[in-house]
């Protein structure tokens, strides 16, 4: 298990274009979340839930994906990454307002349940962790097939108690499939902390049983997460098999607007919590090398605020599911 | 006696039971300082402490495995799933193993344990997917396991303290869109209601309405609206779907000649299955109409869309239609 | 047409298949350089290699999880769980997974996939507890899923092959008392045999005997003794107890009026519980008798000595005195 | 991980007898193996699951355990740690038989399902590593009430890639329970090698994982498993937590009655294996050190065969379960 930071040169070597790329995706994650919370305290979106504070992880790794040809299998934090992916706000306005247009599901799933096809991002549903398996599946394909394709999958750090996690690892290592298992560790399984999950500090601390590498990286520097997932993506890419990447994350939100996580959490931690805004971190870091001029950071959030106001102008008038639907797509068609 | 509601008598049973029993700990996902994502176990982890109100880590085969293993060494272990929609990774344990330890060993060891686990739709757009499945028949199936489905907060505390104090595993599954919106007198103290006993909500003589979980309340409602135009349905409360109160469905059965079986979950091979088979079967002479069955559609679980679950949800209005075309048959 | 075993019936459906379409691929414990515990896939690993038979670790949630990733990624897995009984670590993956993937993602995503495993007593004194059950009612219940239980080797064949190139996920018990002691003509090559739809086994204008898998063949030696003292039995072997061939089931019924359903799983909200309320639901004018039910008891599953197993499993002449019971009606 | 080895000076430190107890044991588990295998081939018994190879590894922790007081969750290979638990050949031949007087089940289960409540022996079922999760309950109880009891749970390599087994070790590791998780690493599952079951070189290289202690010993060295074990022991007695104790064994025999392992086992390898076997090592080994006299390997030899017959002779004459009691005890009575 290494621990990786930031290396100072990598963000040069970056073109300024991506940076700034990267931030605006971070800071359109983090307003569409924050307009979701909205809808939700407003009683018109019936459930939200938050990636408040795994943006700079979730970046970190959907930039170091070919989109378009790699594969993600998310978990329900993952806004961030799936807009990454190619997906847009819209969709999730769609999703969150019950919309008939809402391409995760038609509006069958509770929002927070991603999957696109078109985008290849696997259907994902409730049960914790059962993605693991599908993703191993995934790269099994991938390998069968002779592609250099790799697969991200994520999962909290709860979920890596449950046995699919186990198996799924595991699997992966025998058969040195190209997979990539994300941890986003933001310390709590609703109100469960990591010490009642495990009894070792990182999760990462696993991967030697299995025979791959482990790596923990601090979810809130980006850059610190794109250079270990480039680097387990591009071990993957040659076929060298899975990595275990830990990013420790801050959960800045309630587990859902079914939590209040105040009832068992302390003020102070929450309060410490706050001061590791991953997005407001990125935002610092690049105004300090002017790769953000003065102003920059106000235009990429305005148009950002633009692009969900129109989207959510159109979902506000889309259509909910019609009755007689609900009876189809149990079974296909032969 | 308190007027207390559905969630709140599950509570007190617990609560009263752990008193009384120092055997008895409770185990599952956030059921400790959070008190559960429901409150069933609200304030038990600062009365009994975190060595029997223990918060598991994120894992219902070893929930259920735990409980398994501290039934076995003589504890009374309580497990409590998130939501029932979470139980099938711990199907091993619980139909492999916890259903099946006193038969394999011959009667040489028992599990007295209770797995609890919020059921149905009802709260947010009745939770989609995968936060309102009805998932009973799989475990009424099961030999060696005991499946309880109580309806009233009378009803949640009897019978949960007959399931902690019961010698083998019962499965007791909670609707969740009852833990907030009834309410009603419940006995303190001990107050046990036998499992495998069904109850007569109402009387009636011309057809009977077999029935359990929140669905009893939209066939008492359905029942009332015909009751005013003259056609009498005898409700029947089934409380344990395994053991099956065989007697009270073939008596009521018998008694109206009619019946109309209903329930949340999937029809086919539902627990009304069983009923109308054991109906079709015992009562074959007295039936004057063909048991009938009202259960969900054959889609997974209730949609998210509001314009979707209603496709899927019964409701009064669905159990009056029923119900009057059976009285017409 | 060659003379095979079931067992080699199904290998060949493997078989042809994995030459004819490259995206069929094979994953299981001992399914490689051993050819699964009971020959099911003799061969196949020397014929394709370990890239397209896998030997998976012990871990039956990942053999059908590892699957439904193939599926997803555009390969028709066939995962084989080394017996039934031991299916239960994957039925999360089977019934909150596979069986919801299309109608979760409003058929964005589909999971064409086979879950094959053996099932049912009959093989060293019928193999005990663990290595006998029948548990197919609780992949019948849930919408979603398909589940076929062949009892010839022409269907063996046939619907593996209709499995194998499904859609959707499919759940394939095979019979293991029926393994190697069945031989008959197979076509070779293609050959499906449609999923859903039973098969008449034998005519009767008497009485109408349903059932599926190994009973099939008990039920038509039960049949053959009745006719010979002039009692017509139509013996329906369903093949599919997800769908329900539901046509054949109400036009048997109606004609003989009088039902038998039989089959070696437990009775309780078992295949015959649906079987038996379609009919008592769909045939209440024509019937003649109570429609009658047979299967096992309530015990966890068949025991290890002879003369425990006995109490548990049909034979001919339960099913025949049943069915005596049933003419005498 | 640490691998450990037999002190030389232990066997010393332990007294003679205790030392010829342990070679009894383990004879007594091998004849009696040999015999059951001996009625499945003369066809009276329907199956047959031998341990033969695992002896060291069971006596060496079972004499670690206090009889009558520590608890042990078995699996079907541990017909010799059960009779250092206190069953009796008499009760195997039972069940081998199917006898309504098999203490383990009343012959409602194969042989090899064993279970004792008198014995402190939890009932088994077939289902892989799911008793992990029941020792871990156990030892859950132990700690609740303040019991200085250990449980002792089994099972093979293959098992460890069971979800259960992972969420068992993981909750031991929380809560600091006194379990030892004994893998008897026969290196196959059935005809699955290790290396299609992980990758790595052993699954005591897991335990760090979890945080816990992690020991391979070699189990063909009774001795050296027995020091390892009662290490294990004495850390959970004192309620320093769980241990993983990984014995190497040999799997002499084919996996079961059905299975024959010349049909996926090289002839070299089986050769090879057959050099291993840890009773006779044991035997040279006390007889180098005048623990056993010339002739006394034969007395004990005579001793258990005659103990066996005996059984036999009870075992033949036993009569089966009587049919009515095939629907008994499903359920308790109140
Ligand atoms: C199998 C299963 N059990 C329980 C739940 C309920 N549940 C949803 S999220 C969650 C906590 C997950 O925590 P973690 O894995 O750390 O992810 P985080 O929410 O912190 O990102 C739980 C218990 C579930 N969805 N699935
Ligand atoms: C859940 C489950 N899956 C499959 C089986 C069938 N099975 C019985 S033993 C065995 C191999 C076990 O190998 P290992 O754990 O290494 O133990 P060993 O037999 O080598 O001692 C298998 C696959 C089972 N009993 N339970
Ligand atoms: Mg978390
Ligand atoms: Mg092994």
């Amino acid at each position: 298990m290494a621990l990786t930071e930031s290396a100072p040169a990598e963000a040069d070597q970056m073109s300024q274009d991506r940076l700034r790329s990267m931030y605006r995706d971070m800071v359109l994650g983090r307003l569409l979340d924050e307009r979701i919370l909205v809808l939700n305290r407003q009683g018109r979106a019936p459930f939200a839930i938050s990636g408040q504070g795994h943006e700079a992880a979730q970046v970190g790794v959907g930039y170091a994906l070919r989109r378009g040809h790699d594969w993600l299998v998310p978990y329900y934090r993952d806004l961030t990454l799936v807009l990454v992916m190619g997906m847009e706000p819209r969709d999730h306005l769609m999703a969150a307002l019950g919309r008939a247009a809402d391409p995760n599901s038609g509006a069958r799933q509770m929002p927070g349940h991603y999957g696109s096809r078109a985008h290849n991002i696997v259907t994902t549903g409730s049960p914790v962790a059962t993605q693991i398996l599908h993703a191993v599946g995934v790269a099994q394909a991938f390998r069968y097939r002779h592609e250099d394709k790799v697969v991200v999958v994520s999962v909290g750090e709860g979920g890596t108690s449950e046995g699919d996690w186990h198996e799924g690892l595991n699997w992966a290592a025998i058969y040195h499939l190209p997979v990539i298992f994300l941890v986003e560790n933001n310390s709590f399984a609703i109100s469960v902390p990591q010490s009642r999950q495990m009894a070792v500090p990182h999760v990462a601390d696993r991967a030697i049983g299995y025979g791959m590498p482990g790596v923990v990286v601090d979810g809130g520097d980006v850059m610190a997460v794109h250079e270990a997932a480039t680097q387990a993506v591009a071990r993957a890419r040659r076929g060298e098999g899975p990595t275990l990447l830990e990013a420790v994350c801050v959960r800045l939100q309630s587990h859902s607007s079914d939590d209040d996580q105040r009832r068992y959490r302390t003020a102070d931690d929450l309060a410490e919590m706050r001061r590791h805004d991953p997005v407001e971190r990125f935002r610092i870091q690049l105004e300090a090398s002017a790769v953000l001029a003065d102003g920059d950071a106000d235009e990429i959030r305005l148009e950002c605020q633009r692009l969900i106001e129109a989207a959510q102008a159109e979902a506000d008038k889309a259509p909910v599911p019609d009755s007689a639907t609900a009876l189809l797509h149990v079974y296909g068609e032969g | 006696m308190a007027e207390v509601t559905y969630v709140e008598a599950i509570r007190s049973a617990m609560e009263e039971e752990m008193r009384r029993d120092d055997r008895v700990l409770l185990m599952g996902e956030d059921v400790g300082a959070k008190g559960g994502v429901f409150g069933a176990t609200a304030g038990l982890f600062q009365e009994f402490g975190e060595e029997r109100v223990i918060d598991s880590p994120l894992a219902e085969a070893a929930i259920v495995g735990v409980a398994i293993g501290c039934a076995l060494a003589g504890l009374r272990p309580v497990a409590e799933i998130q939501f029932l929609d979470f139980i099938p990774p711990a199907m091993d344990q619980i139909i492999s193993e916890a259903a099946k330890i006193r038969y394999r060993s011959n009667n040489d060891w028992n599990c007295p344990m209770v797995i609890r686990a919020p059921c149905g739709g009802g709260v947010h757009v009745h939770g989609a997917l995968y936060h309102s499945q009805s998932l009973e028949a799989l475990f009424a199936h099961v030999p060696g396991l005991k499946v309880v489905m109580p309806s009233t907060p009378r009803d949640a505390k009897g019978l949960l303290l007959a399931a902690i104090r019961d010698p083998d595993p019962v499965c007791f599954f909670e609707h969740k869109a009852l833990y907030r919106s009834l309410r009603e007198e419940v006995p303190e103290g001990e107050y046990v209601v036998p499992i495998g006993k069904g109850r007569v909500v109402r009387e009636g003589r011309d057809l009977s309405c077999i029935t359990y979980g929140a669905t009893v309340h939209e066939a008492a409602t359905a029942a009332e609206r015909l009751a005013s135009q003259g056609i009498q349905v005898e409700v029947i409360d089934l409380r344990s779907v395994r053991p099956l109160d065989r007697d009270l469905i073939v008596s009521s059965a018998r008694k109206t000649g009619k019946v109309l079986v209903a329930h949340e979950a999937n029809l086919a091979l539902g627990v009304g299955a069983e009923v109308a088979a054991i109906v079709a079967e015992e009562c074959f002479q007295q039936l004057d109409a063909p048991v009938m069955r009202l259960g969900g559609p054959e889609i997974p679980a209730i949609p998210f869309a509001e314009s979707l679950a209603e496709v899927y949800c019964l409701g009064p209005d669905k159990i009056e239609a029923k119900l009057r075309e059976l009285a017409a048959y």
